[in-house]
């Protein structure tokens, strides 16, 4: 009854109804359902963001022994907002010597890339905007946008402390790149789909039949590799706020950087996304018995579940330095997802 | 090496250029003229008996009628004794050899005295402003008697305004 | 064989780091809600500079002594001295501190013989111009006022520099009146 | 087809990057202006005199009893032990006879603060790692140092405790319980710090190996305390000439064995265990008696020149004091740990990336006001 699928084809309903009187093309209602979807989902990803800062800092806070923002509402649930209605009113600085374009480009990349990646999430039982049957090809593509903008960023700073984070950054993630890619071909040997919406459906309705049990090397490499991709604690390099003060985005203010701060944290919510997706089932309860809590919730659980999990580990551990760090990427994560495909072709031939 | 040994045998050393200050406090205090005064450093610095490879401080000091002085605190980390070696320094021109190259750490300390005190040392590898801002002219602000414009002296308030 | 024993060595103390901050998640913040809480300062605190009257005639300990304006090692006390024409006794006919200089070292309230000037845990005197930041003797009085504090042994001449500051002294009936002893003039 | 990069000149240039006054991780205003290829430090100059007050200008001008706010300034992590240098310095030359529970209070004193200097050492070094957490947990226990710091005193964080002659006050009641509780809670949160760093695979390559410095080279620059200890050199002045009453603690004095940056880091965690012991001992062998001296309230020392020494948290201080029987010194050079352990930074970090950069200059425990003074 929480369902959402019910909602979602009612308003659709509508929208084709009202637009079949007035006499539209098909094409044009398509448009107008596809713009909807992508509001919806917009205003529901904003939300998400502003929801994560919040948490982090609690997080942060109540591992530190302290209690976080709590003057703005309760426990200082609009805390978020009025820093982000602080930042809008801030001035849009761009140093001298700056390559204007780039540096203005450089946040709309990462935020249009970060968004784009939920056309293919599996919000729900029926939430999915476009089940694309290369739905994960399709996100560890345009996740790697990130690269792009943050060397952007890092360039058309002018800056050499941004120069050196932009340099960090593409040398990082194009190397955690390659261990995440073949984490994830495990479950894509096992599934034998692409598609997000197949991943869903295959790990259901049973907790034994996730694909981290049979998959769990697959699964800590992945989490481990996309916190690197994450640019987060213990792989921050890029910022690495005690060596290159802010990194790449040292030179931005305002709004631009809150697009930044904002990218972060929603790919911090991708990367929980498709973590559950591929990994832990999904929008799927554990057990059918548990399928009264919608499934959205569920959905949103575990990916907050693993958000909380790299919060954990940006709150416990220091930083790798850049070479330890490319080391890592090459020589252990690297062999290990190796064997584990092995393995997993192994098993797969074997059952 | 007690305060005797130690005396003794950089007067049989060096004899005329060490003079020997005696005071009460159980440090040996010397003086050395400016001519023996490298000299003297790496003498103390590689005699085996000796063994000072550890300057603990180098400091100068504005006496009255404009005499400076520097004063090296040295200390024995092997035989665990200590020594502050003391040199006068020329009057119009306080001018003195530069002892970094006995200890490195003399570096700094130099250069500090040379912008504080105006005490010039010869062959420093860097002779540079340490502490004061770059475009600082207002002289030399450790000499008694300095004043410049920031310079605010301690009111006297010994006696209260009387009614 | 070495690089799996450093490998699960390093799996291994990498749980116990999360296991250490997850072990304070649900537990209580040590901070203080700053404004809506407050710390309450100890007794010895060294805020702001009062002078202190006594409880019972409601008039200032204070001779004009000048033995805090003289301790004070960034000059931040500046006292007029007048005499009182019926009783012949001195009184500060001005008392200035000048918080923006004081640096609470607390050694006028260790100079003073009298029981007149205390520091106390005082501290939220926050303003937006440095003129009000210089306390005059009237203000100075009505912060004191209901400062409580130990009367000092006034038998100064018994120990003339130490300073006897036992925790619990007995309250000594010291009156406000007595000649000033052991002052270096 | 024609080889494109043959025209083009592949070249290197050195970059000079300006790290500081304001950065994250100089501890303060330090400025480095480091000569960079890539990553690598090549060369690196360190500007400081940011924070220069001219403490020894003000002590000319000061007596010797108003000096000692001063001396609290000069190092804003350890007050204590500048006061007691201070302390030492002017008993020395006026010859004044310190009673014994003021000797065990200083001891108490300068160890609790070593520990909250410790503390800070540690939160700050894991913040240049990139650690958050632990530099809440170190200031959550340096709180309660504080906490009885300001119990006894009246200040967190200026003391202005010790005196010539001795010390301000005595212990408040409440004291003793307290700190015995705190030394007991303390030693199982060094464990707990301990779990988050010692052995972490990220702190062991952030820090084992880098930054050697081989005792020669350290004593040659004027390195001391724990940098050098860090080392394996066995150089603490609290054993070496034992200065209010250390003769009669017993405490170990922790060394490293290679010099680098996570021996620096072992030898000062380990010395917060042994100054544990040390507040043990003091606060049950803590004498009877005055805790001052008597001191004439114009007090005039006879002229002369002294040298005072202590082992502060961060490596040796101490005074060179010259008096012309006034009531005034006539010339005050302070001596501080860091000056000697900045100059080192320069031999450590050539060679080095940005990243270890910022671990040895943490592992130095480098306090900027102690430098410009």
């Amino acid at each position: 009854m929480l369902e959402l699928t019910g909602i979602i084809q009612w308003v659709g309903g509508i929208v084709t109804s009202i637009s079949n009187s007035l006499g539209l093309p098909q094409i044009i209602i398509d448009i107008i359902l596809i713009l909807l979807i992508a509001v919806a989902i917009f205003a529901f990803l904003m939300l998400m963001a502003l929801y994560l800062i919040w948490m982090e800092r609690k997080v942060s806070g109540h591992i530190q022994d302290r209690l976080g923002p709590m003057m703005t509402g309760w426990h200082g649930w609009a805390q978020t907002i009025a820093d982000a209605l602080k930042l809008l009113q801030k001035e849009d600085i761009i140093v001298a010597n700056a390559d204007r374009k780039v540096h203005y480009w450089a946040p709309i990349v990462v935020f249009t890339a970060c968004f784009a990646v939920y056309a293919v999430i599996p919000f729900g039982k029926g939430m999915l905007a476009a089940d694309v049957n290369i739905g994960i090809l399709y996100i560890l593509s345009i996740t790697t946008f990130t690269t792009l903008s943050l060397l952007m960023a890092g360039w058309a700073s002018n800056n050499k402390y941004a120069l050196l984070g932009g340099m960090r950054s593409a040398s990082q993630i194009i190397s955690y790149e390659v261990p995440l890619t073949l984490s994830i071909l495990g479950v894509v040997m096992m599934a034998g789909t692409l598609s997000m919406g197949k991943f869903v459906e295959l790990q259901g309705p049973y907790i034994w039949k996730w694909y981290v049990w049979p998959q769990f090397i697959g699964f800590c490499i992945y989490l481990i590799a996309s916190t690197a991709e994450l640019n987060r604690t213990p792989f921050d390099l890029p910022e690495a706020e005690q060596e290159l003060v802010a990194g790449f985005n040292i030179e931005y203010s305002g709004m631009k950087f809150a697009m930044f701060f904002l990218a972060e944290f929603l790919n911090m919510f991708t990367v929980g996304a498709v973590t559950t997706t591929l990994f832990l089932g999904g929008w799927n309860p554990p057990l059918p018995a548990l399928a009264f809590i919608p499934s959205w919730v569920w959905f949103l659980g575990k990916s907050l579940f693993i958000v909380f999990v790299i919060m954990w580990f940006k709150w416990t551990y220091p930083r790798l330095r850049v070479d330890h760090l490319l080391s890592f990427a090459w020589k252990v994560l690297l062999p290990i997802s190796f064997i584990n495909i092995i393995l997993t072709a192994i098993g797969i031939t074997i059952f | 090496m007690n305060k005797e040994q130690i005396e003794n045998k950089i007067t049989q050393k060096f004899g005329s250029a060490i003079e020997i200050q005696k005071t009460k406090n159980p440090e040996p205090f010397i003086y050395v003229s400016i001519e023996k005064y490298i000299e003297v450093c790496e003498f103390l610095k590689t005699d085996p008996d000796m063994c000072f490879e550890y300057l603990f401080q180098l400091g100068g000091v504005h006496y009255p009628d404009d005499r400076f002085e520097i004063a090296l605190t040295l200390s024995s980390h092997k035989h665990k004794h200590e020594l502050v070696l003391k040199v006068k320094l020329p009057h119009d021109n306080p001018k003195a050899p530069t002892a970094t190259t006995v200890w490195e750490a003399a570096n700094w300390y130099e250069r500090e005295a040379m912008e504080l005190f105006g005490i010039q040392f010869e062959g420093h590898p860097d002779p540079r402003p340490l502490l004061l801002y770059d475009d600082w002219n207002y002289g030399y602000p450790m000499r008694k008697g300095w004043t410049g414009p920031d310079f605010i002296p301690m009111p006297d308030k010994t006696k209260g305004g009387d009614d | 064989m070495g690089y799996f024993k450093e490998f699960f060595s390093g799996i291994y103390n990498l749980l116990l780091g999360l296991k250490t901050t997850a072990k304070y998640l649900p537990e209580r913040a040590v901070t203080l809600q700053y404004p809506k809480e407050k710390w309450p300062m100890p007794e010895r605190s060294r805020g702001i500079v009062v002078l202190l009257s006594d409880p019972d005639t409601g008039e200032l300990n204070c001779t004009a002594c000048l033995l805090c304006q003289k301790a004070c090692p960034v000059a931040a006390i500046t006292i007029t001295q007048a005499k009182n024409e019926t009783t012949n006794k001195r009184y500060p006919k001005t008392f200035e501190v000048n918080n923006t200089i004081c640096c609470f070292c607390g050694l006028c309230e260790e100079a003073c013989n009298f029981d007149a000037i205390k520091l106390t845990g005082l501290y939220e005197f926050a303003t937006f111009d440095k003129e009000s930041l210089i306390f005059q003797k009237e203000k100075l009085q009505e912060l004191g006022r209901n400062v409580k504090y130990e009367k000092k042994r006034k038998s100064v001449a018994k120990k003339p520099a130490a300073k006897s500051e036992t925790t619990e002294t007995k309250p000594q009936s010291a009156a406000p009146s007595d000649p000033p002893k052991g002052e270096e003039a | 087809m024609t080889d494109v990069t043959k025209n083009i000149q592949l070249s290197e240039e050195e970059f000079l990057l300006n790290m500081g006054p304001q950065h994250p991780s100089t501890h303060g205003v330090l400025r480095l202006v480091l000569k960079l290829r890539g990553e690598f430090i090549e060369d690196l100059t360190p500007h400081v005199g940011y924070l220069h007050r001219s403490i020894e200008k003000i002590a000319e001008n000061r007596t010797y009893a108003q000096f000692m706010p001063f001396t609290d300034r000069i190092d804003y992590c350890a007050s204590m032990p500048c006061n007691l240098a201070w302390a030492l310095a002017v008993e020395k030359l006026a010859g004044i006879e310190v009673p014994p529970r003021a000797q065990y209070l200083r001891v108490l004193m300068t160890e609790l603060n070593r520990i909250a200097s410790h503390l800070i050492y540690l939160g700050v070094m894991s913040l240049d790692l990139g650690a958050f957490t632990p530099f809440l947990y170190t200031f959550r226990e340096r709180e309660w140092i504080l906490d009885l710091f300001e119990m006894t005193c009246g200040q967190r964080l200026t003391y202005n405790y010790m005196r010539i002659g001795g010390v301000s006050r005595d212990l408040p009641p409440e004291f003793y319980q307290s700190c015995k509780n705190f030394t007991k809670v303390f030693l199982k949160k060094v464990d707990e710090y301990e779990a988050l760093f010692t052995y972490n695979p990220i702190f062991l390559t952030r820090t084992k190996d880098i930054g050697i410095l081989p005792i020669a080279v350290g004593l040659e620059y004027g390195a001391s305390g724990p940098t050098i200890r860090g080392s394996g050199h066995n150089w603490d002045l609290r054993k070496v000439e034992p200065y209010s009453s250390y003769e009669k603690f017993d405490f170990n004095v922790p060394l490293g064995t290679k010099g680098d940056v996570w021996d620096r880091y072992m030898v000062r965690v380990q010395e917060m265990r042994e100054s544990c012991k040390i507040i043990n001992q003091a606060l049950d062998g803590l004498p009877e008696g005055e805790i001052k001296a008597k001191v004439p309230g114009v007090f005039k020392p006879p002229a002369g020149e002294v040298i005072s020494r202590i082992e502060a948290p961060r490596g040796e201080m101490g005074y060179y004091l010259v008096s012309d029987g006034s009531t005034k010194p006539y010339r005050v050079k302070i001596r501080t740990a860091s000056y000697g352990n900045l100059q080192v930074l320069r031999y450590l970090s050539r060679g080095w990336k940005i990243a270890d950069l910022v671990a040895i200059f943490g592992s130095l425990d480098v306090v900027l006001p102690e430098v410009d003074r």
